[in-house]
């Protein structure tokens, strides 16, 4: 069913009868051509666009809790195409492009808000890495605007210009850079998936992988073998667990992120703002909460939960950046499993064994890369070919020396 | 003939400062000489007999020795600073190399550390403001690092109204001020 | 009006009166009220406004879990927004205003939205607002975002100090009611180190709100009692008005302490709030149960309110919300609410009790088998209409109406470790599931003992057992007499009759009918439901309401509650200012400075310093006369290449490293070799991560055999030192190595340029000639006297020295090396001066070291050597790493000579079109060369060593610029580096 | 969290340094091993949910590498050793 303005206001009239499932639940049949492990964004959206797209069939998403339940539904929902390296900067312009069209193209508003992004800079040494960064932004199609000291005071007056420690001497900004709703967009992928077909499968844990002769037969999960032809994994902070599955050990360690949100309150910031001297970025959501977070804990963990040091560590950097916030109260911490790799860049890859492929390392930049990191997959698991975005995001570059490495960290990923 | 350099504390100035805050007494300490010494490996026998020979106390981890003319605290495995008058120990290398030979590995501390001597009654109210160690089950005697207000800190506790602490240099303001916002609010 | 709803008794103080505003309006009200007391006292009942549908509200309860009766409190720069009036405490002059509502809270605006809420269902904004695409951005998210939010804040700055702490205890009790002081006196009789922590101002929890006894006496008084005993022990803290809001790993507890917040502005100095982190042995959580309503047609009014709360405003407060009362409950604890407020004079209508059977009231029109299906009065309860058990309607006229559908275990900070709740069917509710923080315990209300009896049995059975894993023996004394009675519920989640709204989360506006529409479209899990309706998001996270949504979906969907499951509560168990969070780690006290020995005269000197990391160094030295920084640096570099410059470089990190295999351990961290450096000589170190990017570089000497001083960038100091630990630990733990910092124990400064030696042999007691003192040369020398070290190397490319001394005699030293530079006309530099002589010299650093390059990438291939193992050597030689065409270091002029060229810039063939394939590499670092008086820069350029001599152009988008630059070494100056061994 | 070490006691974790799984301890011999094993061994992990040997370098304390037995799940810590006896026990020495 389609929805729209009319539809709502008819609806409203007829006390709201009509409203239809937004998706089935759909028993899982015994074999399909595509399986989609992890009904996450990116599992969702590898669905949506195996199924719109590249126009396959037979297609299903085994999710082991409920759908969107994973990093998609508890992260800060920036959206941005700010990276440096030539390996990643199409491949987020790309997503950056997807999201501009995504409400029309699934029919669900995810409110893609474009309301801006600003990396403040402290030192001359920041505005040299990011006029680097922003005329490689540039190169590759995307849009990006150095501010000055004056420039940044115009848009937030209440930042920390008179006693900051490290003072504000201006920002990278891109104003295609945004939030959208998070829940929304996997609920969006899933509705569009589940009109085309696709059978999105909740409650069902992948237990096993069943190879024979090095080709994928399919997956042993908590209810019952399903047999599959290929079958791609989009697990996030699950990919070693379920890799290991197929005997492999990734360059990932699952690593703890915490999130925060203020209560509601009246408009305060308009965009989305990351502190150059501290860990602590953040925007205001649509319901007037203040989103924020930091730094990883820098632990590896599975907990969903995280301590306290970076709670007050955040907390420091927000005060420090902006003393009005003092008397805001943090309403909500929660934490997620970030699959961290080890040059803090994602991997969309072909495996050892023939049907399978995964699709992971996303770090903590995995929700602004949703729609092209499904499109990506999908293609991948289609044509067998990698996207030319993606074309960087092999398994093998770290044998042959060609990391992606944004922060310049090395093969430590709780630093990147 | 160092007597020909004009020193100035770590805070700046020609004379040691001192604070005092309702009770808290906190005194900054310049007239200290510092080294760290480390056993080379294999050298315990040499180490021990050198230490006693120039009466180098070599406390058990987390402690603190008073003796004379040398004091020491443990640091790390096999690794104590030392502490000495600078009056006549200014070069406190040179003081310790003979007796220990290959046996050590020593180097001038003095200057890398701001030393404050806090004191007072109701001590505990202001150190459960700054440190995480659970100073009142520790005994006297008792040394650790530990953080206070983003600063790595050597701490000795040597009664339960008296504090040492060496801070980093460079900071010494910033640690003299946590001292000094911190008694202000519990004062 | 003067207080017209106080009625007698409660723990109020009133030979003491409080004037307050609300709104502006004045009002009266004594110590011991909170905010909402003192103001239903007034007769005051509406006091906030709904997020969605700005229904007026009231307050629905008397604690922390208020979802209603929010309100800015105090004014300007401290103004706090969302502040539950129901624990507020009140003080004199107090002033508080009405929120999210405009232009007044008797008639706000945007209540259209409540004659519009049937378009205004869950989730309908996704349905909607995507035609036209442009549309949502342009005109409908603004409208949205401007209507968000509740509270609001000023955009001034916090002008309050908070402060933080750390308190250890063997037994941390958490609640001070019933449960929560057993459990405290029998740990403190015991002996054990206690802190009982409770958010309310005074302890007692229900005690303090019911008129039940405890030992015979007054169950307040038997509290106080009780308080004044752990008063009086000195191994139990006491800590009121303190809310443990989060449990974390290994018995740590985040704390807040509201020291202030009942004063009007705190005391000099004092904080506002502490925040304090917990480390506990062992806790218990005694911190009560919520009560929660039953959901009916419009039972968002004010005046209608929790049975509890209505009961805690008269017994604690003497409050009566409203001159004639109804109840309307599921359970036994509802009766007493009636009970109570009739012994106290207060007309009770009647109580409507959805259960058949048991004993009726005396007194009370008692009618079972009733349900209350709807209310009036617009801002604030007149009546409300009953369906009695014969079927018949009645409306009966009130104004307060308490509602009681039972009560949930405030399990929060045992799900704060993410384990769910479990569902107990005896008393219709969650109490703590397994898997919580390792060590917690609950007991009373919060584990489901929902009697006071029940409260002090357990509080006391689980301190014993608590302490006797610590070794302690408590004894368990006699209990003093309570009620044991149970509240016999029988569940009703919502009355079923009507068609309009009856709430579930009165914040958020979630109703019923939302949860059915969330069933109607399939977000059946407790997760879809609570993030589609937003069931639970608001600031009170659904204390009231969560349960009562998940009962209703567990109705529809026909699965039993727990099979339902439920969501969790995150911490903080109340919300915390950020303020309480960032403590003192803020403006200029975010980081701590760092100062160089030079800092005092080179502020005298009127130094323009910089933060480099947390240091402050001399960036530049203005002389009188000069307007721009570009004079300045211009001429400090001129008169240092021209005849000497002086610059503190003590920042740079030094570390000993000692012991018969320090230069074996030196070739294993370098990739280079140093067990064959000379003694009395030094060497430029380049230093690799094992992934074999360059980490760090510095040039390190040998003082002795067995002793060698590295220096480190300034960035690096730390993680080298870190790395240096790791690599004698883990990696090689039979070295005979020994390693410690000094960077801050030797005040290092750099004398450069052609009079440099003359400069120091003025001052240094031995002699420094080229013979005795050659290029590269170190050792310790003697300054009048004074021991020092003196290295003969070079970063700007002149004859030059780094001398130091002792870290004290610091001043003295610069205050000697100028006076006797004076004669050369010596320049002290600053950190752009040094910037630009290195890269005159083409020596890399910040913009080049960026944790991304190879020692290829930088020229320096040749220096990693294949004879020995070193970190990195090994991954160094991956292809990818050592491609023709890969980056390498290039010198970079404009051929105009004023042409202007900017670090950042990209290099592109010239007549290249703007795209990736046009990409040829990055200017790194770019300065203005006096010497060469043009620009000059550093640039990694893709197979940078074959272009040298070409042609490119260096674009910078950012800034609009685009010139035409020639490739050429990086070394502009003195290439063959005569100056230096001059 | 609470580093219980083996010198002195319960510390907070704040005063600790995180590195990663504690096999970074068994590095190749760069003489003998090529780029395989020097890749296997820096770049691929084991990231298990469950038991994890890590390291922790006590930076603000007493400057000892440990190496921490946890439970990525619960963050329960089971066993800390100090890094230095791990090693030798595993054979390194110089």
């Amino acid at each position: 069913m389609r929805y729209s303005g009319f539809r709502v206001i008819a609806e409203a009239l007829t006390g709201h009868k009509g409203w239809k499932p937004v998706w089935r639940d759909p028993a899982p049949q015994p074999d399909y051509d595509y399986i989609v492990v992890g009904g996450g964004g990116h599992g969702l959206a590898t669905a949506y666009y195996l199924a719109k797209e590249f126009k396959q069939a037979r297609i299903a998403v085994l999710e082991k809790g409920y759908l969107g339940g994973g990093n998609v539904g508890r992260n800060t929902t920036i959206i941005r195409s700010n990276y440096l390296l030539d390996g990643n900067e199409p491949f987020y312009e790309f997503s950056l492009k997807l999201w501009e069209g995504l409400e029309q193209d699934f029919n669900y508003n995810a409110m893609v808000s474009q309301r801006g992004i600003i990396n403040l800079i402290h030192t001359d040494a920041q505005r040299d890495a990011f006029t680097r960064r922003g005329n490689g932004m540039i190169l590759n199609g995307a849009d990006a605007e150095l501010l000055n000291r004056d420039q940044v005071r115009a848009m937030y007056p209440f930042l920390n210009f008179d006693n900051a420690r490290f003072p504000i001497k201006g920002a990278l900004m891109q104003r295609r850079g945004g939030t959208v709703r998070h829940d929304a967009v996997a609920w969006g992928y899933a509705r569009g998936a589940d009109m085309r077909g696709v059978d999105l499968i909740q409650n069902c844990e992948v237990t096993g992988m069943r190879i024979e002769n090095g080709r994928i037969r399919g997956v042993e999960t908590t209810r019952g073998f399903i047999g599959a032809k290929k079958v791609g994994v989009a697990v996030a902070g699950s990919s070693s667990k379920v890799m290991a599955h197929a005997g492999m050990r990734l360059p990932i360690e699952s690593h703890v992120l915490q999130a925060f949100v203020s209560e509601g309150l009246k408009p305060f910031i308009d965009g989305v703002m990351t502190f150059g001297a501290g860990h602590f970025y953040v925007s205001q959501s649509d319901k007037g909460g203040l989103v924020f977070g930091g730094d990883i804990d820098g632990y590896n963990s599975y907990a969903q939960r995280g301590n306290l040091p970076v709670i007050e560590d955040v907390a420091e950097g927000g005060m420090a950046l902006m003393p009005a916030i003092g008397r805001a109260r943090l309403l909500r911490a929660w934490g997620g499993i970030m699959d961290m790799s080890m040059d803090g860049s994602p991997i969309i890859d072909k495996t050892h064994v023939e049907g399978l492929y995964f699709n992971g390392g996303w770090c903590y930049g995995g929700f602004k890369a949703t729609p092209a990191s499904g499109w990506c997959f999908a293609h991948l698991m289609a044509k067998d070919t990698p996207h030319p975005t993606a074309t960087a995001y092999r398994f093998d570059r770290f044998l042959k020396g060609l990391m992606i490495d944004e922060k310049g960290q090395g093969a430590q990923p709780n630093l990147h | 003939m160092a007597n020909q350099w004009q020193a100035l504390t770590a805070l700046g100035n020609e004379m040691a400062e001192v604070v005092e805050i309702g009770p808290y007494r906190i005194a900054e300490r310049f007239d200290v000489a510092l080294a760290s010494i480390a056993m080379r490996r294999g050298q315990d026998k040499a180490f021990a007999a050198a230490a006693k020979k120039v009466k180098v106390p070599l406390p058990d981890p987390a402690r603190h020795e008073t003796g004379s003319p040398f004091s020491a605290f443990w640091v790390a495995p096999d690794m104590w600073f030392v502490e000495a008058d600078f009056a006549t120990h200014e070069d406190i290398v040179a003081a310790l190399k003979p007796a220990f030979g290959d046996a050590a590995s020593i180097t001038e501390q003095t200057d890398a550390w701001v030393r404050f001597d806090v004191t007072g009654e109701r001590m505990a109210p202001l150190v459960e403001r700054l440190t995480n160690l659970d100073l009142a089950v520790q005994p006297e005697g008792f040394a650790s690092r530990t953080i206070i207000e983003h600063l790595g800190v050597y701490l000795v506790k040597h009664g339960a109204n008296s504090l040492t602490l060496y801070g980093p240099r460079s900071s010494a303001q910033g640690l003299l001020h946590a001292l000094e916002v911190t008694a202000k609010s519990v004062a | 009006m003067s207080q017209s709803n106080r009625i007698s008794g409660g723990q109020i103080d009133r030979s003491k009166t409080f004037r307050f505003t609300f709104d502006g309006m004045p009002y009266t009200g004594h110590p011991g009220d909170t905010l909402a007391s003192a103001l239903l006292a007034n007769g005051v009942r509406l006091m906030g406004r709904s997020f969605k549908y700005h229904r007026p509200r009231g307050p629905i309860s008397a604690g922390s879990e208020e979802p209603n009766a929010l309100v800015q409190l105090r004014s300007g720069a401290r103004q706090e927004p969302n502040t539950r009036a129901t624990v507020a405490e009140l003080f004199d002059g107090l002033q508080a205003s009405s929120q999210n509502a405009w232009p007044s809270l008797k008639l706000d605006a945007m209540a259209i939205n409540d004659k519009l809420n049937s378009f205004f269902t869950a989730g309908f904004y996704y349905k909607t607002f995507m035609w036209p695409a442009a549309f949502w951005e342009k005109l409908y998210e603004p409208i949205i975002r401007r209507a968000a939010g509740l509270g609001a804040l000023t955009r001034e700055e916090d002008p309050d100090e908070y402060d933080k702490g750390f308190a250890h205890c063997d037994l941390l009790v958490i609640g001070a009611g019933p449960a929560g002081l057993m459990a405290a006196l029998t740990a403190g009789r015991a002996g054990a180190r206690v802190i009982l922590a409770d958010e309310d101002f005074r302890m007692g929890g229900r005690l303090n709100a019911e008129s039940l006894e405890v030992g015979g006496r007054a169950g307040a008084e038997w509290a106080s009692a009780v308080v004044a005993e752990l008063m009086s022990m000195p191994n139990v803290r006491m800590m009121a008005r303190t809310t443990v809001v989060g449990a974390f790993d290994h018995g740590i507890y985040s704390v807040v302490e509201r020291v202030s917040d009942h004063l009007a502005v705190p005391e000099a100095g004092k904080p506002r709030q502490t925040l304090w982190r917990i480390y506990s042995k062992r806790a218990i959580l005694a911190g009560g149960a919520t009560e929660r309503p039953i959901a009916f047609e419009n039972n968002d009014r004010p005046g209608i309110m929790l049975a509890g709360a209505l009961r805690s405003y008269a017994n604690r407060w003497g409050v009566a919300v409203g001159d004639r009362v109804a109840v309307f409950t599921n359970n036994d604890d509802g009766l007493r609410t009636a009970r109570d407020l009739q012994s106290k004079g207060v007309d009770v209508a009647a109580v409507i009790d959805s259960r058949d059977g048991g004993d009726l009231l005396p007194g009370i029109r008692h009618l079972q088998g009733a349900q209350v299906i709807d209310s009036a009065g617009r801002l604030g309860l007149k009546s409300v209409t009953v369906r009695l058990a014969n079927g018949k309607t009645e409306t009966i006229a009130c104004t307060a109406l308490g509602v009681s559908g039972g009560w949930n275990p405030n399990v929060n900070i045992t799900s704060h470790h993410r384990s769910r709740p479990e569902w107990r069917e005896d008393i219709s509710a969650f109490v703590p599931g397994a898997g919580g923080p390792a060590n917690l315990t609950s007991v009373g209300a919060a584990g489901g003992a929902l009697s006071t009896h029940g409260a002090l049995a357990t509080g006391q059975a689980q301190a014993i057992a608590a302490l006797a894993d610590l070794g302690f023996t408590a004894t368990a004394d006699t209990l003093p007499q309570a009620e044991d009675a149970p509240i016999a519920v029988s569940p009703l989640w919502y009355v079923h009759e009507g068609k309009g709204r009856a709430w579930i989360d009165q914040q958020n506006d979630v109703t019923v009918k939302d949860v059915k529409l969330a069933h109607q479209e399939n977000f059946t899990s407790v997760e879809h439901l609570k993030r589609y309706t937003t069931l639970g998001m608001a600031t009170d996270q659904g204390k009231t309401g969560n349960v009562l949504g998940i009962a209703v979906m567990a109705e529809l969907t026909g699965q039993s509650i727990p099979a339902t499951g439920t969501t969790i509560y995150r911490p903080p168990y109340t919300p915390v200012a950020m303020g309480t969070l960032a403590g003192r780690s803020r403006g200029k006290e975010f980081k701590p400075f760092r100062l160089t020995p030079s800092h005092k005269w080179a502020s005298e000197q009127g130094a323009i310093f910089v933060e480099v990391g947390n240091w402050l160094r001399t960036q530049w030295v203005p002389k009188p006369g000069e307007t721009t920084w570009r004079e300045s640096v211009d001429r400090e570099v001129l008169a240092t290449r021209k005849s000497v410059g002086i610059c503190d470089v003590t920042t740079l990190g030094k570390i000993d490293i000692q012991g018969t295999d320090a230069g074996a351990f030196l070739d294993r961290v370098y990739s280079n070799t140093f067990s064959t450096l000379a003694v009395g000589k030094c060497r430029y170190g380049l230093m690799l991560r094992e992934d074999g990017m360059v980490f760090d570089d510095g040039t390190t000497a040998r003082m002795g055999d067995n002793e060698y001083v590295m220096t480190t960038t300034t960035a690096n100091a730390v993680t080298v030192f870190r790395h240096l630990e790791y690599c004698r630990q883990c990696l090689w733990p039979d070295m005979d190595v020994q390693i410690i910092s000094t960077t801050e124990a030797w005040a290092q400064y750099s004398v450069a340029g052609p009079n440099a030696r003359k400069l120091l042999q003025k001052i240094v007691d031995q002699d420094i000639s080229d013979a005795a003192f050659p290029y590269m040369g170190a050792g310790n020398i003697t300054i009048g006297g004074m021991r020092a070290r003196l290295f003969r190397i070079s970063f700007s490319g002149e004859l030059a020295y780094e001398v130091a001394v002792p870290t004290r005699y610091g001043d003295a030293l610069i205050r000697k090396l100028a006076a006797a530079g004076a004669e050369f006309d010596a320049v002290v530099y600053g950190t752009e001066a040094l910037g630009v002589m290195r890269i005159e010299k083409g020596h890399v650093a910040g913009g080049e070291l960026n944790g991304q390059s190879t020692a290829l990438n930088m020229g320096l291939g040749k220096m990693v050597s294949k004879k020995k193992d070193s970190i990195g050597m090994v991954l160094s030689q991956r292809e990818g790493m050592n491609s023709a065409d890969g980056y390498r270091l290039v010198g970079v002029k404009p051929v105009d000579p004023n042409g202007s060229i900017s670090a950042g810039s990209h290099f592109m063939e010239i007549g290249a079109p703007v795209e990736l394939a046009s990409d040829g590499g990055w200017l790194t670092s770019k300065v203005y060369s006096p010497h060469l008086g043009c620009d000059i820069a550093l640039g990694y350029l893709k197979a940078g060593d074959q272009k040298i001599g070409r042609r490119m152009r260096a674009v910078n988008f950012l800034t609009k610029t685009d010139t035409e630059i020639e490739i050429v070494s990086p070394h502009f100056f003195d290439p063959e580096g005569e100056r230096l061994r001059g | 969290m609470i580093i219980n070490h083996p010198i002195l006691g319960p510390r907070d974790a704040q005063e600790f340094v995180y590195l990663g799984d504690a096999n970074l301890i068994n590095r190749p011999d760069g003489m003998t091993a090529g780029i395989e094993a020097f890749h296997d061994y820096l770049y691929n992990r084991d990231n298990p949910a469950g038991e994890h040997r890590e390291l922790w370098y006590h930076e603000q304390g007493d400057r000892s590498w440990l190496v921490v037995t946890r439970n990525t799940v619960t963050h329960e810590i089971l066993k800390v050793e100090l890094a230095r006896d791990v090693a030798k026990a595993q054979g390194r020495s110089k």
